[in-house]
């Protein structure tokens, strides 16, 4: 199985823009490394989001200049970060209570593997030899009111990412609502993976093709 | 933008039902929070369950709200104070049921609430009649209770300095079991002295963070129970 | 059993001087309300201690100046109070932990009865009808490093409060370590009350006659 | 009088034993107390077990400690990072033991430990790899992991402001696991760029109170592990 050159779908930054159009204003998000960082770049016009960084910081801002970084102020991929208007600082145990506790709105995560039933798998490829790190990962599944995964819709190498049952080391069962891939926007629902959107250009059969499980069409009137 | 101000206690307090479950911050009259209590027996809400480590003093904010006989049950460590008739003549009449917790049970509940903790093992208690129908279990030779986290529909708190975002600072040791509610109610309302925009805190004093906080009012000039009871107060 | 108008003992000053020679310099102290707050007044020279109130503070000093008052500045026994240089404010939870971590060297409490096992009961008569009321006692004896109990030997009417076993509703089981009375100082040890010293011209047999189970007189050389 | 300020950084660490186990604050460089893991590499103890939430970069500071081979056990949510190189080769030859805990059981579980809470229930990891030989229990249809609180001899913490009290404040993100840790360990030692004579702090933001500190030590310019790896320092 491998990706076709003919059907482009969404780059990374449509992705993280698309998601971004389902977020609430006022939401208080935690977002993981690599892509889902972008989505701060996409916040829609006339909303406010709140980030969260687990390592101690709500209400985290953008990239310092490069002569105003303070190697304390840093979020949880180690960059270094600022503090909006109405920040607030805090320990961790204060930290994971907010995430624990379903205080968050929003979690946005990558993945290795999404299961027809929600289940992740985006922290260890469970090889012998791996050095193991799981990070807030577990805690934020569990803990968060709901649980985006903004990834490629397969590996590097053509795998799908979403699958009928994972084969790579849970991070949590039955925890992710919906899935933002370059191909398009699917929910998990009890009857499995839903189509809510597909990519501009991108047919509903390719995106079956490049799923590991059976996947449901979108609805025939786009809620668009 | 994000906006939590409310434009006064009765509106902060509106939606408050029938049987609801009300976390009220307080030690004593520290940290009491007496304008929002006073907005709620204006509101007419009963049936209602208060978490809180009094049940005030003389007739007015918490006791007052006892009197009008709309709390039907109190989880509480220390219901009877110096000047508390009130409560203690409810729960004889078997108007107003009691859940006794020790208080630092009470505190450490509030907060395993708040954090998503859903049970934990203290050794508070032990051996004791407040053990009576709980889990127990001995790690090291010593014996714990398993103790549950406990959330509730509402807060209401007193700060001293906010923000539009929730952020909120206290006075002194009015703090107390402020931080741990507005961890643990699905919807806090605090009233703070000062509500200033968004920047008006040092990131670094902020004790409760805005994520746990729904609506702010400022109320400038807060009553003090002992002050209001001195001059005779009895509310409504 | 009545009190003998002979035997004088100690008055309740002389009592909460006697205890306060036995803490050492740097403790962190839980002062119960009534005779255990005298404590504060008998600080032998070259000591320092640090007072914690359960409703948050460490570093408590003593009453304010009339017109200083403020009222959410007050104690557990809830009379107005202030910070002594050094003081922190925290939150009940962070208080708590402080007490059952462990972490405060010396809780002084009042008593209604202990046991030759080191039992305490002081917060209910368990009468019916009473109003039931806790507050920290319980966390205070299951947390802290040593438990001193402050009190008058016997009850107003003349009841022993030291007893074999209990009869009003415990605090906690074994958890006292040392008894101060107007007439002595008392040991628990696994052999049951031990007598560590006697007020000046009180005769154990006096003490003995005022105590509801045995008690091992103090050593031949006072180790005064 | 109390004063917990010792004189340097070696004299603050010198009775570690062999075989301690040792919190290490910090999350990344943030709040690592690089002068005190340096004064401890030159001290000597071995076959200690570090409880932190990475394994430090580079050579310096905690990966450092590790390289020395002093660390025969961590106890860790995220070891490797980006310029970790130390500790992979020490667990795959086998001489370092790794217990991987997520981040915020971590963080909970040393806060009970410090709170005197012996074990709670979480829903992090429930049917996870890391759930493996733990004990689970389920609460109105959720499953949750029973997770123990965990205790130290020693901590290792990074402040910014701190008096000769004991009592502590942080630099931003730097607090993260500091405030924990503190509660946590029998003998808590702070490194702070500033230690005053107690009044120094306003007693509304001290973040870690005095309780909770044994031996403060003054170090004025901490070094921060990114600039020493920029610098090509390998400890010694």
């Amino acid at each position: 199985m491998s990706t076709s050159d003919a059907v482009q779908g969404w780059d990374r930054e449509a992705m993280a823009r698309r998601l971004a159009q389902d977020i609430p204003n006022g939401s208080y998000i935690n977002l993981g490394i690599g892509i889902p960082e972008l989505v701060a770049k996409f916040v829609p016009e006339g909303r406010t989001f709140i980030y969260h960084t687990e390592n101690g910081l709500l209400g985290m801002g953008p990239s310092p200049e490069e002569d105003q970084e303070d190697p304390e102020l840093i979020n949880a991929g180690k960059r270094h970060v600022t503090a909006n208007p109405g920040a607030a600082y805090f320990h961790h145990a204060d930290s994971f209570a907010m995430i624990r506790g379903g205080h968050l709105d929003l979690s946005i995560l990558g993945a290795m593997q999404i299961s027809q039933a929600g289940d992740l798998a985006n922290w260890s490829t469970g090889k012998p030899g791996a050095i193991p790190a799981v990070g807030g990962a577990m805690d934020l599944v569990a803990g968060v009111k709901k649980v985006f995964v903004l990834t490629q819709h397969t590996t590097k190498t053509g795998e799908p990412k979403l699958v009928e049952s994972c084969t790579y080391p849970l991070t949590g069962q039955g925890v992710v609502d919906r899935i933002y891939t370059d191909l398009a926007v699917i929910e998990i629902t009890p009857a499995g993976f839903q189509t809510i959107e597909l990519a501009p250009g991108v047919p509903f059969e390719h995106v079956q093709g490049m799923t590991g499980a059976q996947l449901s069409p979108p609805p025939a009137s786009p809620s668009e | 933008m994000i906006n939590k101000r409310m434009p006064n206690a009765a509106k902060a307090v509106a939606d408050i039902p029938d049987g609801a479950s009300i976390m009220v911050g307080g030690f004593g009259e520290a940290g009491s929070p007496i304008e929002l209590l006073h907005a709620l027996i204006d509101q007419g809400a009963e049936d209602l369950t208060i978490i809180s480590n009094n049940c005030g003093s003389g007739e007015v904010g918490l006791a007052a709200l006892l009197k009008a006989r709309r709390v039907t049950k109190v989880i509480c460590s220390f219901p009877k104070t110096a000047n508390s008739t009130v409560f203690p003549e409810l729960y004889r009449e078997g108007f107003t049921e009691l859940e006794l917790v020790p208080q630092g049970t009470l505190a450490e509940r509030i907060r395993a609430g708040g954090a998503g903790v859903k049970a934990f093992y203290t050794p508070t208690a032990a051996g004791t009649p407040l053990a009576e129908g709980k889990e127990s279990r001995d790690f090291d030779g010593r014996t714990y209770l398993l103790e549950h986290g406990l959330t509730a529909d509402f807060a209401l708190i007193k700060g001293v300095q906010a923000d539009e975002h929730g952020n909120v600072t206290y006075n002194k040791t009015a703090r107390n079991f402020a931080p741990v509610m507005a961890m643990a109610a699905r919807t806090t309302i605090v009233q703070s002295a000062r509500v200033s925009a968004p920047g008006g805190l040092d990131p670094e004093v902020v004790v409760t963070p805005g994520i746990f906080v729904d609506r702010v009012v400022e109320v400038p000039q807060p009553a003090h129970e002992s002050e209001l009871i001195a001059a005779g107060v009895s509310y409504p």
